[in-house]
């Protein structure tokens, strides 16, 4: 495993949703690379975007426009307009950790027939294969192989993360979208799945996006962090650099805003003013302005762009100004 | 009968700055004929204008244990014990005597008692504009209270936890309201009659961060201007830290722990406390390389042993003694009760 | 969390074991369940169980009501058995009237070939005379009266059901696959396949049902044959009924949709058959079956009702509505009052469809 | 805000105008299913009964009926002819214009019709609401079985047996509108006594599988309405159970059913055709009834087309009175 491989590269991703005269922008020109064998953390709040970026990754919907590159062998594939036949050979790579442990299990089928379905379409397995294949990796994220023959609802939300688990990492991808995949879960199961995670990482050499609204677990576990708001990145840095030193005054806010568990921490804390807007109607300029209290005329009217500034990639017109604060 | 019933009434008292208390409190929840032992046997003790956090996972019984204070748990739940509470006029009643929705219960409700909800997109009617639903807990209060009067304190009401346009705002339905204005509005509603308890159940849980910032931050200033005491029911440690001066740690329908603030997050003296503190992943600290892990699942609260509920997934779990009885409660420094078998009489 | 402590059978349980124990809860729908598989058996096996064929008449019996079955002659016990009739005239309202002679005993014999006729073709197939019951040689079992032509009521009615009982299972199946394939077009392609299809639903719902019904039935020319009219009426039944079925298909499509297991399965590279059949499908069929079963008490009511208007099947077709046109008759209620007792049959048929139709209601989702 | 409600209105009323449009397509096409032209069996019907019919005559009625011509061209005819000129074709059966005979009979059954509807939400309402709040009571369990048997009873069936079980206790069936000797009889207090012992029965039947349809709808409403937050919410504030039940819940719990009051209607208004048969009513069901069975296909084609026009202004009625009553569907349907 190189860290310096690139494996996956986004560009341009767009996502837009008409609904009669209305135009939703869910996702803008979301554009980054991820190595091989690194986490990047995707956090901001409801109506960011960040499960609509997970979702259109894993092509579980449709971009509307952008480009999902894989760099498979000396290659470059743009995943989104995959043919079917390249899709035989590249949807293994990319899989997905849903959020909700209840929902994204077939209740009518046992956790073998679960585990095994990718199985099904890919690869001609025999089934000593698919049997031996379904062990290894049940065993992999601590279920005991009785569970095999048993039926979801048998199971605590807990278990059924790792049989979630054990499904999106049996074809041995090279790149997973956990979306809020610790989320639904209490602190004491929360922490024994983002430490499988975490195990299964550096076991498999996996890549992982990391969509989560939790602050303190995407920092634990990511390597770089995104920040989004309203379908924009509006900063992405190295993890321990962005939390000592956010640069744009969301993400300032953002991380002041998350309750440390501990009474004699002192912060300054910033309250945000307002509400948190819908991708329906956006504000003009910088989404962000009006609760913005550094906004400028030019953040009222034009959008920043998004720029590499100190080893960080920011959209904010003032972050220079801020420094010097 | 009914007079009979009152004259039958114990006589209670409580010390000068305790508000509530409970003891020995009980909720079962009887479901297709099971019954969940959802509360077993609580004390619990909230000092006048203090916010006394109750934390933790889902199923402990927090929200039960909060909604048998008010009074509004559903029917099928019965409960043995005692909660008292120090009326306004100094009086100190037993909750659990009192009849469900009766017009005793009632007049405390939302009066001197008052709850927001986590969800607070469904803690109004649809049907009816904030400003009809909000009116409602002054005409109910104070009967001599004209429509006009209600409407000019929860306008009033409305400016003070920053709604802006409260004018407009109060005909407006709740469907035109975003998540954080309405949990503002609940607030503004229940505070309205200056209860000298709130039950805040989870109120953020439902919202993002930038909004739950605000509105902790609101529910601390009103708390310094209108002096009442909070019960702040949470599963997240960070919100309890930043609100709350004592803590109640609850696990399986018992308080395992109970102290200052302090004396939790950084002396934590049961196993649980401690393990679940050292499982968060932090913003504050440097990062671990693994969280540590709790064992195991909390098991279902039907027909429990009489053990320390915790003792299946403790690491120090003392064979013969946790899973053979309860433990008893400790007092291991001023103010900081455990419940664990560990600091039994080799301390004491 | 109401989740109960649950025996470790329950771990390994199916959707279907899932559902069979929440049904068998029901009680009342378990004892419709048994009650219509009673039925059914009986009309596959009516011209066993009925002791006479659906024309076979008596002259001498016109209009006689039920004749009961005693088991004591004058305090002895002889075994099931029926007195001999006889005729008279009421002089007060100039009908005849029915009076048992207690002096004849007819025994009743089981398993027997008729003696009066009522040869038959089981299933078509087998040609035999074999009856479940007869009197003995000069008596009669009427069990619940005769007609105006002095045909057994109660033969009758078990060789109706065969009709009764199904053409509503032809409609349902009509109606089931008109149902789940428009519905799924609509629902599976969505937007202005589905526009289209729903506008044609909301007509199709804007007739008034049983007008409808009537006026289509109307318009069979008289002069057809039995089965082609059967064909028709079915035909009729289902046409009529099929959009309450695509709208559930269509619905339970569309939320089914959203789902987070589906999504994953495409993620997982499921092909979009796959995830129709493998998952979809199976996750509505609950929900189409308790359709399916309050459909058909729906088609029984409806092919009765046009029956009993004498717009549907007409005599020599035998089905219960056939039956009860004769209780249309003011006279039937004032003198026959026996001849209202095909419909405890329909009633009971009905009910327990319904009540099956509940049971399965609340069995169809386990999961919640 | 106005305005969006107004366009709601409009587009629920275009997609009526469509309906209505495809409705009568399809009940034109009815009235030319029985085999052979209508013509052609009365031409027969008349040589019949021996009258002597001209071709003179027969031309005439070919041409205003556009017989000889295409389907399309005949649909054309019979459609200008309702909108411009109100004519709904000739009965055959009556010998007289549909609109007439359906003049004489639509007083009785729109008058039947809406004495059952208040029949229906009166009973239906409260017993909803009783068999919520006492939820698993006797009363409850009673209302409910009685519900469940109620929609399960065809209605003919339910007629004729009210009708043996009123012989059998009064010695009168109970059939049409009044007693023989009141019959013709100018109106007096005894007559109108009389109608409303006739009226029982049909009320009875037609509005039983309504009223206990409604009750079930009421009572699930009811409580999924009391098993909301919002009365959690509604209860710590210090109301009254009281108030809550009817304030809150009943109003929720009502607007789905005052919505379907236009569905309603309808299933009552056709909920007396096979009563009216069975009963012997001198109402429209009967009438329909007379012309199906002599395939009188204008009088009963016109009674269908009625009828189905009726549902969809009801269903466009219930439609806007849903988005009215309910502030939220107001949003949603609006926007969606």
């Amino acid at each position: 495993m190189n860290k310096d491989n690139i494996v996956l590269e986004v560009r341009n991703l767009t996502k837009t949703y008409e609904s009669g005269k209305t135009k939703v922008y869910a996702l803008s020109d979301v554009s980054f690379t991820a190595r091989e064998g690194e986490t990047i953390g995707i956090v901001g709040e409801s109506g960011c975007g960040k499960t609509t970026l997970g979702r259109c990754i894993v092509r579980g919907i449709e971009a509307t426009s952008g480009e999902v590159i894989l760099h498979k062998d000396g290659r470059q594939i743009d995943f989104l307009k995959a043919t079917k036949s390249e899709m035989k050979e590249l949807r293994p790579d990319i899989q997905m950790i849903f959020q909700d442990p209840y929902g994204s299990l077939d209740p009518r089928m046992t956790v073998y027939d679960i585990i095994s379905e990718p199985l099904r379409y890919f690869g001609n397995s025999t089934k000593d294969e698919i049997n031996r294949k379904v062990d290894a990796i049940t065993e992999k994220v601590g279920l005991d192989k009785s569970f095999l023959r048993r039926y979801p609802h048998a199971f605590s939300g807990g278990q059924r993360q790792r049989i979630g688990i054990a499904k999106s990492l049996i074809l041995n991808p090279k790149v997973v979208v956990c979306d809020e995949a610790v989320s639904a879960l209490d602190v004491s199961i929360q922490a024994q799945i983002i430490n499988l995670l975490e195990e299964l990482q550096d076991e498999l050499g996996l890549t992982y996006l990391f969509i989560s609204h939790a602050l303190a677990v995407v920092r634990h576990i990511s390597d770089r962090i995104m920040v989004m708001y309203l379908g924009k990145v509006v900063e992405f840095g190295d993890t321990e650099d962005l939390f000592k030193n956010p640069m744009h005054p969301y993400t300032k806010a953002l991380l002041s805003a998350a309750p440390i568990p501990d009474p004699d921490y002192k912060m300054e804390r910033i309250i945000l003013e307002g509400e948190v807007p819908t991708p329906v109607n956006p504000p003009k300029g910088c989404h962000f302005h009006p609760r913005c209290r550094y906004a400028t005329e030019q953040c009222r009217n034009t959008y920043p762009p998004f720029e590499k500034r100190n080893g960080r990639y920011i959209a904010c017109w003032n972050s220079g100004a801020m420094e010097a604060e | 009968m009914l007079f009979q019933k009152k004259n039958e009434q114990k006589r209670y008292s409580l010390p000068d700055n305790v508000l509530l208390k409970a003891e020995d409190l009980r909720v079962n929840i009887k479901i297709d004929g099971a019954v969940l032992n959802a509360v077993r046997g609580i004390d619990l003790e909230l000092k006048s204008c203090e916010t006394l956090g109750l934390v933790g996972e889902s199923g402990c019984g927090k929200s039960v244990t909060s909604k048998e204070v008010i009074g509004i748990n559903p029917s099928n739940c019965s409960s043995t014990g005692s909660i008292l509470f120090k009326r306004k006029d100094g009086t100190v009643l037993n909750l659990l005597e009192l009849e469900r929705d009766g017009a005793e219960y009632r007049a405390i409700r939302g009066n001197e008692i008052a709850m927001i909800f986590q969800e607070p997109m469904t803690a109004f009617s649809p049907l009816y504009t904030i400003g009809n639903q909000m009116s409602e807990i002054i005409l109910i209060h104070h009967p001599e209270a004209t429509k006009k009067d209600a409407k000019e304190k929860i306008i009033e009401m409305m400016k003070l936890v920053g709604i802006a346009n409260p004018e407009i705002r109060f005909d407006q339905y709740p469907h035109e309201f975003s998540g954080g204005m309405l949990q503002r509005a609940l607030i503004a509603m229940m505070l309205s009659n200056e209860p000298d308890l709130l039950i805040a159940d989870e109120p953020t849980t439902a919202l993002d961060v930038t909004i739950q910032a605000q509105i902790l931050d609101l529910m601390k200033r009103l708390q310094s201007e209108l002096g009442m005491s909070i019960l702040f029911i949470t599963h997240d440690l960070g919100i309890v830290a930043s609100m709350c001066q004592r803590v109640a740690v609850m696990y399986l329908g018992e308080i395992v722990e109970f102290g200052s603030v302090r004396q939790i997050f950084h002396n934590p003296k049961h196993p649980y406390t401690g393990n679940l503190l050292r499982s968060l992943p932090r913003i504050d600290s440097d990062r671990e390389e693994k969280l540590y892990a709790i064992k195991g699942v909390v098991p279902v609260p039907v027909d429990l042993p009489e053990a320390c509920g915790f003792h299946e997934r403790c690491e120090q779990c003392m064979e013969g003694i946790c899973d053979k009885r309860f433990p008893p409660v400790i007092e291991v420094e001023p103010g900081h009760f455990v419940r664990c078998a560990l600091y039994g009489k080799s301390e004491g | 969390m109401a989740q109960k402590k649950k025996s470790s059978n329950y771990y390994y349980a199916s959707q279907w074991t899932l559902m069979y124990a929440k049904f068998r809860k029901h009680k009342l729908a378990m004892a419709s369940a048994i009650i219509l598989i009673i039925f059914y058996l009986t009309a596959i096996f009516g011209n066993f169980i009925a002791p006479q064929g659906t024309e076979q008449f008596d002259s001498r019996y016109v209009n006689c009501g039920p004749t009961p079955v005693h088991f004591f002659h004058e305090g002895k016990f002889v075994g099931p058995f029926v007195y001999g009739l006889q005729k008279e005239r009421n002089m007060e309202t100039f009908m005849y009237e029915f009076s048992e002679k207690s002096d004849e005993i007819y025994r009743i014999r089981f398993f027997q070939q008729g003696q009066r006729g009522g040869e038959y073709k089981w299933l078509g197939l087998f040609e035999s005379n074999l009856h479940l019951f007869e009197a003995e040689e000069g008596g009669v079992v009427f069990l619940i009266g005769t007609d105006y032509m002095g045909r057994d009521l109660f033969s009758r009615v078990v060789l109706g059901s065969q009709i009764s009982l199904f053409i509503p299972i032809v409609g349902m199946i009509l109606t089931v696959f008109l149902g789940i394939l428009i519905g799924s077009i609509a629902g599976y392609f969505g937007g202005r396949v589905d526009n289209v299809i729903q506008r044609l639903i909301e007509v199709v719902r804007s007739f008034p049902q049983v007008p409808l019904w009537m006026a289509l039935s109307a318009a069979i020319p008289p002069t057809m044959k039995p089965a082609q009219i059967f064909m028709l009426m079915t035909i009729i039944l289902s046409l009529i009924s099929w959009p309450d079925m695509a709208r559930t298909v269509r619905s339970k499509f569309f939320s089914i949709k959203k789902e987070d297991y589906i999504m994953s399965a495409r993620i997982s590279g499921a092909p979009g058959s796959a995830i129709v059949m493998r998952h979809m499908i199976p996750s509505f069929l609950s929900y189409i079956i308790v359709r399916m079963s309050l459909t058909i008490p729906h088609l029984i009511v409806g092919e009765t009702t046009l029956s009993f208007l004498g717009l549907g099947l007409r005599s020599p077709a035998t089905s219960w509505g056939v039956l009860l046109q004769e209780t249309n008759k003011l006279e039937t209620i004032m003198f026959f009052g026996w001849k209202l007792l095909p419909m405890i049959f329909v009633f009971i048929t009905v009910l327990a469809f319904n009540f099956l139709g509940d049971g399965l209601r609340d069995a169809a989702d386990p999961y919640k | 805000m106005k305005s969006e409600f107004l366009r709601f209105v409009i587009k629920k009323f275009l997609i009526m105008v469509l309906t209505v449009f495809l409705i009568s397509l399809a009940v034109f096409y009815i009235i030319t299913l029985p085999p052979g032209d209508f013509l052609t069996n009365y031409v027969g019907q008349l040589q019949a009964a021996g009258e002597s019919v001209s071709q003179e005559t027969i031309d005439k009625l070919k041409a205003v009926y556009g017989l000889d011509q295409p389907f399309i061209v005949q649909y054309w005819k019979w459609v200008t002819n309702i909108v411009f000129h109100g004519d709904f074709g000739y009965s055959f059966l009556w010998k007289m214009p549909v609109t007439s005979v359906i003049q004489a009979y639509i007083v009785p059954t729109i008058v039947l019709s809406l004495v059952t509807m208040l029949f229906t939400y009166l009973i239906s309402i409260p017993i909803g609401i009783y068999s919520a709040v006492h939820q698993y009571s006797l009363g409850d369990y009673l209302f409910t079985s009685i519900g469940f048997i109620g929609m399960a009873v065809p209605n003919f069936l339910l007629g004729i047996i009210l009708m043996f079980i009123a012989f059998k206790l009064t010695g009168d069936t109970m059939l049409g509108f009044f007693s023989a000797k009141y019959q013709t009889a100018p109106w007096s207090l005894e007559k109108f006594i009389d109608l409303l012992k006739h009226c029982i029965i049909p009320i009875l039947v037609i509005g039983l599988m309504n009223t206990c349809g409604l009750m079930r709808t009421m009572r699930s409403q009811m409580l999924d309405e009391l098993s909301k937050n919002y009365t959690l919410a509604a209860r710590a504030k210090g109301l009254k159970m009281r108030v809550i039940r009817y304030k809150y819940c009943v109003r929720a719990a009502i607007n789905p059913i005052a919505a379907s009051i236009g569905w309603s209607l309808v299933n009552i208004f056709t909920g007396t055709t096979i009563v009216a048969i069975v009963l012997n009513l001198p109402s429209m069901g009967r009438v329909m009834y007379d012309a199906l069975l002599d395939q009188d296909m204008y009088l009963a084609g016109s009674w269908l087309f009625l009828m189905a026009i009726m549902t969809v202004i009801g269903t466009f009625l219930s439609d806007i009175l849903l988005a009215w009553l309910d502030p939220r569907a107001r949003k949603e349907y609006i926007q969606g």
